[in-house]
């Protein structure tokens, strides 16, 4: 199958490096204490954190730091198919354990010993790149609950196909079956905190579609800082200050 | 038999009535002692002799819907069978032979250690012990169940549901689930035109042909009755009760069938040792039980009839 | 699994050869089909004491419709859970197998379960059980219609025979709507061509509802003479469970 | 000791109460954080301190507590825990230094007793906010999901509430019987053959229908099937994680089913399952109605109804051609059409109004802080012709015959005007949609 | 009576028997057993503090669990389980450490008959590398019954379902007892006669039994032979770790 026209123009239209349409907004939970929605185009999550707070289990209680969470679900229209899903299916722990690990990496939890955090994602719409799109939700909900962060965690997925470097995948692209790089960084840090590969892809080529995926992410975490900026002004607003 | 004593009275209506609490006490404590106190008189605390099981019987056709169907309380110890017939495609090795599904049942109703959520230890075990039981005994002719060769078999369901718990779940299980064996009615059917089987009904029986004109009861070519025994010391305990069962921890189940044939011998470890004369022994109550099981389901068949 | 291992085959329960008839309450002059009248309720039979090994427990048979209910406790939480002043009620409803007309699985069943609980968590004095809980486990032996009335009124009997606190015993009826009738206690086939259904369970002597369900459309005047229907029978009902405990209660004595 | 951080790393309330009470290892008092203290975790720390001691403790903190009777109800807990803060944290001197700056509008009058009076300024009830004058100030909304699942509120707060509904003014400024403002926005999940998302104050539920094509039952060859399934999805309330939800989705679902889809004849149903059928006996569709509760806040299952019914309103079903001459035994082919869609009618489908039981009084959209306090809540589904669809109840309390019908009178009344508002929400959604 | 088995053992032959002791370094005892073509692993932890339940806290209890070949965990593995277990609880000597559990995990490597008995065999010596402290050895064997009547020892997988009924017999084996030498005569009958746990299937006469029992009893003493052979201490830094 073709991916790629001769024009250089991907199946919806993209160029090879051009990212789908993101779009982030703040405070979708008023429950929570931060929550943030996050679209990459057709892929829609939804994320709310709660905590820091008390343990629900003492025996979980780390005394040193503070106990992450993450729980990753799909709702049942959120796929083309209708299907019906139980929680805690093999995908949807792996990708719980990969959001978590990816979150607790830039959370400061030392500053918060004996209590817990809990992030929750949810996928109201799944086009492809939804592991990339929960983080970046986690990562504005975290921000949004206040919750100190060494740097806003932002991911991207690239992958290889018809010997081109694509940026972000969309779901047709995703399960053409070639490779799949999803990657999180730390921008400002300028650290990689996650990195997926499925599929096989020679090492020289891999550094490019990672370059990509990194320009990707970084780009993802310019628009996320206008995001928190915009949102903190908006609350300085109301405040009257 | 010069171990069974005869039946003896009643423990002693007199005793101080103070000492009631205390005997209470003592039971809940040192249950073992109690029950040995109780064993050196050769007399259990339900008053009942060592080798007498409990009162036993069989109601036929419980269940209404069912094609067979036995409740059977031995003692408190309820259990309830039913047999529904389905029909199936038999598999290629075997195209003229049917299929009975055992399976045994312990709903939370049944006894307070059973929540709800997760079947309890006992359950599974019973209900592979009744369906190698049956199925190695030979009892039922499996080409009976048998409709149209290759095409459709009966598949029997027979499900034994524990109502009440109060040991001796094996013998109870197995007794309830061979009285719907004899009890089982099997529906006249014929196959229509698209190969599906098809209840005859009273009103159109002359249209069709049934597939099962002379297969509409199994014939059971022996019957199964089990009796479970505690050892403990030199004590041979018939048909314990859920306490005597969680008290002494040897028990042996000997499985016999009319004719007399050795079906099982289950012993499940237990810290008694059981020794050749033990064995016969146990052998030999059991022989007499299998009468006295045998004419209760006569007669039980014969008050259905 | 007994007979030939490896995978059960599917199988189907045969079905008569008859084709399906119209529902009869479409005719004008139709009768129910056990003959009873639009207003009359099955013969209640009632039995406490059904299960030894529970602390509490009744049998309830209402036609063909069988229903056993063991109550256990008051007893230690099974959950670990915060201090608590009041007692908690936990239910669990299960049907047998050969219970309903096709083979089922003989599994929970959930709905039966939240309901169960809802109509007597209101009759039953939770303070009198601090920190502890009541466990009220009903199996269906035979379902044939008004399964869930027949649950409750047959727990709230098991629950006096175990002798928890209650306001009231909780009785339980449900009518069924056939076209222009009101059919009160309907059986199985009833229910299954229903327009629609109104179940009350309530405590009679107090005269309130604890359980309310209301499936199909019905006029507000259709919904008053139904609830009367139900509240008037179930003070019948009431009075047949406190003659059963009141037997018991003197059989034991004696 | 504090460390903050970069902008991202802003410390609110929440965090902000772990460093101090974990510094000092203090048990916390109260089992969640106090609801008042929720509205400024939004803000950055500064502001979040400075306003946190001023407005409690500031000039009225103390008198108010004095003063009158009815704002101790809420002060008490506020000026402990801010008196715990200044002493662990020993801002005692910033707080002189804040409370002299005039960030605040005088709190003389402060919104909470305006509560109390009855005297609020008519406003969107559903904000947390109140404007006054040119300044805005945080309504203390009664927030706060326990850790446990469950709203646990202190004493006072449960007083408030009922007094309040007993008083004909809830929390939020409500009359007994004004529901929230309802927002509807319909197509939300492009994949789904129709789908919406409603808002009712903090509560959010989004419902999509597939439509798949499927047999009929052989009991009722002429008819479509209908599923409906709810999810609580975790964000909505931690609770809900792993199968905590599940309860509470069965409990729902169950309700709505017997709410909107009829009898077992099908008689009364919402909607008219004898137009799904392609081929009788042979080929219907089959509608999967999702329901997710993405935020709750009370009153879930009206807004799932509303929802559903905004779902199906929005619902196109293609126009399917079935192959002529396919012989009697096999499926028939079938053609669906990308183009041609069938839309639904559903002026039948009835909404539902929940009557929760606070005290001797009822109400109508509660929150889950009124939800907690309620004795029994009965659902009462109500069609255009004003027939009742469906009843379920909730809470264990018993109710007196006589109540429950009034209930139903009552129920009938709010949904012609709940029905009223919902198709006028929908129609605006869809117009600007195609807008 | 002659009876012809496909390879050519003699009715009383056991398969050829193999017995390799602390396979598994991680576990606190192990020992796989091996008659002919039947293999099983055993791996025992414990005891540690604590036991499940419904069990009685005064006694220290052992938890057996059964991993089958292949598939899923059935009835018939549960039935294994509670087998097993209530037969190794009779051997051990539970009074001494009350309120533990000892773990027994016995993986099947290879089915081709009397799958049980060697689990037994097993399980009893990898209690034995882990130093559990047990009042006797048990030795488990299955006779089968041909339908001549005859009695064969140890069949394959084969043999087993062509006969007509067998049964798992399970013996003390109490040579080198510290129990006071007169209890191990009981009622006449050697200690080493009693059974502790006895599974059969199939019809078969009581007479058949008895005789199983017989032979069952003569096979017994040549395994334990073995047994005792390969797990008797081997050189002092084993022992100890074994003591």
């Amino acid at each position: 199958m073709e991916f790629v026209s001769p024009e250089g123009l991907r199946l919806d239209g993209r160029r090879p490096m051009e990212m789908r349409q993101i779009r982030a907004e703040i405070g979708a939970v008023s429950k929570a204490d931060g929550s943030a929605v996050f679209e990459m185009g057709n892929t829609k999550v939804i994320a709310a954190v709660y905590g820091p707070r008390e343990l629900q289990n003492r025996s979980q209680q780390i005394s040193s730091q503070a106990l992450v969470r993450c729980e990753y679900s799909m709702a049942n229209f959120s796929t083309g198919d209708r299907m019906r899903k139980s929680k805690g299916d093999r995908r949807s722990t792996e990708i719980s354990l990969v959001i978590r690990q990816t979150m607790e990496a830039c959370i400061l939890t030392h500053l918060m010993p004996r209590s817990q955090i809990d992030i929750y994602v949810q996928v109201l719409q799944a086009d492809g790149g939804t592991r990339s799109a929960c983080i970046n939700a986690a990562t504005l909900a975290l921000a949004d609950a206040g919750i100190p962060m060494c740097d806003l965690v932002t991911s991207c997925s690239a992958g290889y196909l018809n010997t081109t470097p694509l940026l972000d995948l969309n779901y047709v692209e995703d399960s053409a079956g070639g490779p799949d790089v999803t990657l999180g960084i730390l921008p400002k840090l300028d650290k990689v905190t996650l990195l997926q590969m499925d599929s096989k892809l020679p090492i020289d080529i891999l550094e490019n579609v990672m370059q990509l995926a990194i320009e990707g992410c970084k780009a993802i975490a310019k628009y996320i800082r206008e995001v928190l900026l915009e949102n903190t002004k908006q609350l300085e607003y109301r405040r009257g200050v | 038999m010069e171990k069974i004593k005869k039946r003896m009275g009643l423990p002693n209506a007199s005793e101080d009535l103070s000492s009631e609490m205390e005997v209470d006490a003592f039971r809940r404590l040192f249950p073992l002692r109690y029950f040995e106190r109780h064993l050196a008189e050769s007399i259990r605390p339900d008053g009942r002799p060592l080798m007498k099981a409990r009162e036993t019987s069989i109601f036929l056709g419980a269940v209404a819907s069912a094609n067979g169907s036995a409740l059977v309380k031995i003692g408190s110890t309820t259990m309830l069978t039913a047999i529904k017939m389905e029909v199936m495609t038999p598999s290629l090795e075997s195209p003229d032979e049917g299929c009975i599904a055992i399976d045994f049942h312990m709903p939370p109703i049944c006894s307070p250690i059973v929540r709800p959520g997760r079947p309890a230890e006992a359950s599974p075990v019973v209900s592979k012990q009744l369906s190698d039981t049956i199925s190695s005994s030979k009892m039922i002719d499996l080409k009976e169940l048998s409709l149209v060769s290759g095409k459709a078999a009966w598949m029997a369901y027979l499900d034994v549901y524990c109502l009440d718990a109060d040991g001796a779940l094996f013998d109870a299980a197995l007794l309830s689930a061979v009285a719907a064996l004899s009890h089982l009615q099997i529906p006249a059917v014929a196959m229509n035109d698209d190969g599906r089987i098809i209840i005859m009904s009273d009103e159109e029986g002359q249209k069709q042909e049934p597939v099962n004109k002379e297969k509409r009861k199994l014939t059971l070519k022996s019957i199964l009755f089990s009796l479970t025994c505690i050892l403990h010391k030199n004590y041979i305990l018939v048909d314990p009760t859920s306490e005597e069962e969680s008290i002494m921890e040897t028990h042996v189940t000997i499985v016999l069938d009319t004719s007399g044939q050795l079906i099982s011998f289950y012993k499940p470890g237990g810290s008694v040792l059981a020794y050749t004369a033990a064995i016969q022994d146990c052998v030999a109550i059991s022989r007499q039980r299998v009468q006295e099981l045998k004419s209760i389901l006569e007669n039980s068949a014969m008050e259905v009839e | 699994m007994a007979g030939k291992g490896g995978t059960t085959p599917a199988t189907y329960s045969p079905s008569p050869a008859t084709a399906k008839k119209k529902p009869p309450h479409l005719k004008e002059d139709w009768l129910r089909p056990d003959g009873r009248g639009f207003h009359q309720c099955r013969p209640a039979f009632f039995r406490t004491g059904a299960v030894n090994a529970a602390s509490g427990s009744a049998y309830a048979e209402f036609g063909n419709t069988k229903v056993i209910v063991s109550v256990f406790g008051p007893r230690e939480s099974k959950k670990a859970m915060l201090y608590n002043d009041t007692g908690r009620l936990n239910c669990n409803v299960s049907l047998t197998t050969f219970a309903t007309p096709v083979r089922g699985q003989g599994l929970d069943h959930k709905e039966y379960t939240a309901m169960l609980h809802k109509a007597l968590e209101g009759a039953i004095i939770v303070e009198s059980f601090p920190k502890t809980t009541v466990d009220v486990f009903a199996l269906v032996l035979e379902s044939s219609g008004s399964d869930l009335p027949v649950i409750i009124s047959c727990a709230s009997l098991a629950l006096a025979d175990a002798g928890i606190m209650m306001y009231d015993l909780v009785a339980s009826v449900s009518v069924s709507c056939l076209s222009k009738n009101l059919v009160i206690d309907p059986i199985l086939e009833e229910e299954n061509c229903q327009d629609g259904s109104l179940m009350i369970a309530c405590m009679p002597s107090r005269y309130e509802i604890t359980q309310l369900t209301v499936t199909g459309e019905w006029s507000t005047p259709k919904i008053n003479e139904g609830m009367q229907l139900c509240l008037d029978a179930c003070a019948k009902l009431a009075k047949i469970m406190r003659l059963c405990l009141k037997e018991a209660a003197s059989d034991s004595q004696e | 000791m504090i460390r903050i951080g970069s902008l991202e790393a802003i410390i609110p309330w929440n965090t902000f109460r772990c460093f101090f009470l974990n510094s000092l290892n203090f048990p916390f008092p109260t089992k969640r954080p106090c609801r008042s203290f929720q509205l400024w975790s939004r803000l950055p720390a500064r502001i979040t301190q400075s306003l946190l001691l001023h407005s409690h403790l500031g000039e009225n903190g103390i008198n108010r507590l004095r003063d009158t009777k009815s704002n101790s109800i809420l002060a008490l807990p506020l000026l402990l825990i801010s008196l715990i803060i200044c002493e662990c944290c020993r801002l005692t001197q910033l707080l002189v230094s804040l409370s002299h700056e005039p960030r605040f509008p005088s709190p003389a009058v402060h919104p909470l007793s305006r509560l109390w009076s009855g005297s609020l300024p008519s406003h969107d009830p559903s904000l947390p906010r109140l404007i006054l004058g040119s300044k805005v100030v945080f309504f203390p909304r009664l927030t706060l999901i326990s850790l446990q699942g469950m709203v646990s509120l202190s004493l006072e707060e449960k007083h408030f509430i009922k007094g309040g509904i007993a008083q004909d003014l809830r929390c939020d400024g409500r009359k007994r019987l004004t529901c929230r403002p309802i927002y509807v926005e319909t197509e939300v999940i492009p994949q789904a053959n129709g789908s919406a998302r409603v808002r009712m104050g903090a509560t959010d539920v989004i419902s999509s229908v597939k439509a798949e094509l499927g047999k009929p039952s052989s009991s009722h060859p002429d008819r479509g099937k209908v599923f409906i399934n709810i999810d609580c999805s975790s964000t909505a309330e931690p609770a809900f994680e792993g199968r905590g939800g599940e309860e509470l989705s069965a409990e729902l679902s169950i309700s709505l089913q017997r709410c909107l889809l009829g009898g077992k004849s099908g008689a009364g149903a919402g909607i008219d399952l004898s137009s799904l059928v392609i081929t009788e006996g042979k080929l219907c569709w089959d509608l999967y109605i999702d329901g997710l509760v993405v935020s709750s806040d009370g009153n879930l299952l009206d807004a799932l109804g509303a929802a559903i019914k905004a779902a199906l309103s929005n619902t196109g079903i293609p126009r399917v051609q079935v192959a002529a001459g396919a012989s009697s035994d096999e499926q028939p082919e079938v053609d669906i059409s990308d183009e041609e869609f069938l839309q639904f009618d559903t002026s039948g489908v009835p909404v539902i109004v929940t009557l929760t039981k606070v005290g001797k009084h009822y109400i109508v959209d509660a929150t889950s802080e009124e939800e907690s306090q309620m004795s029994a809540a009965v659902s009462i589904s109500v069609n255009r012709q004003g027939h009742i669809c469906g009843i379920t109840k909730r809470g264990g309390a018993g109710l007196d015959p006589s109540i429950i019908l009034d209930m139903i009178s009552v129920a009938k009344h709010v949904s012609e005007q709940l029905m009223n508002k919902l198709d006028s929400e929908i129609a605006s959604a869809e117009a600007e949609e195609e807008s | 009576m002659e009876i012809n088995r496909p390879d050519g053992r003699t009715p009383n032959q056991l398969r050829p028997l193999a017995c390799s002791r602390s396979v598994l370094h991680r576990a606190h005892g192990s020992a796989s057993w091996a008659q002919g073509e039947t293999k099983v692993l055993a791996a025992v932890y414990g005891p540690k503090a604590g036991t499940k339940k419904n069990e009685n806290p005064e006694k220290a209890s052992i938890e057996v669990i059964w991993k089958p070949k292949t598939g899923q965990i059935g009835k018939a593995e549960r039935e294994s389980e509670m087998i097993l277990k209530k037969t190794l609880e009779s051997i051990c000597i539970r009074t001494i450490y009350p309120n533990t559990t000892t773990s027994i995990i016995v993986q099947v490597v290879h089915d081709d008959g009397a799958l049980l008995p060697c689990a037994i065999n097993a399980a009893c010596a990898a209690l034995v590398d882990a130093g559990i402290p047990l009042k006797h050895l048990a030795v488990a064997v299955c006779c089968s019954v041909t339908d001549s009547g005859g009695i064969i020892l140890d069949p394959t997988k084969h043999e087993e379902e062509n006969m007509k009924a067998f049964a798992y017999l399970v013996f003390p084996n109490a040579i080198v007892t510290v129990l006071p030498e007169r209890s191990l005569q009981v009622s006449g009958e050697s200690i080493a006669h009693g059974i502790i746990t006895s599974v059969t299937q199939g019809a078969m006469s009581v007479d058949d039994y008895l005789h199983c029992l017989d032979r069952g009893r003569a096979a017994s003493a040549r395994l334990s032979e073995f047994l005792r052979k390969n797990i008797e201490p081997k050189p002092t830094s084993e022992a100890s770790k074994a003591g």
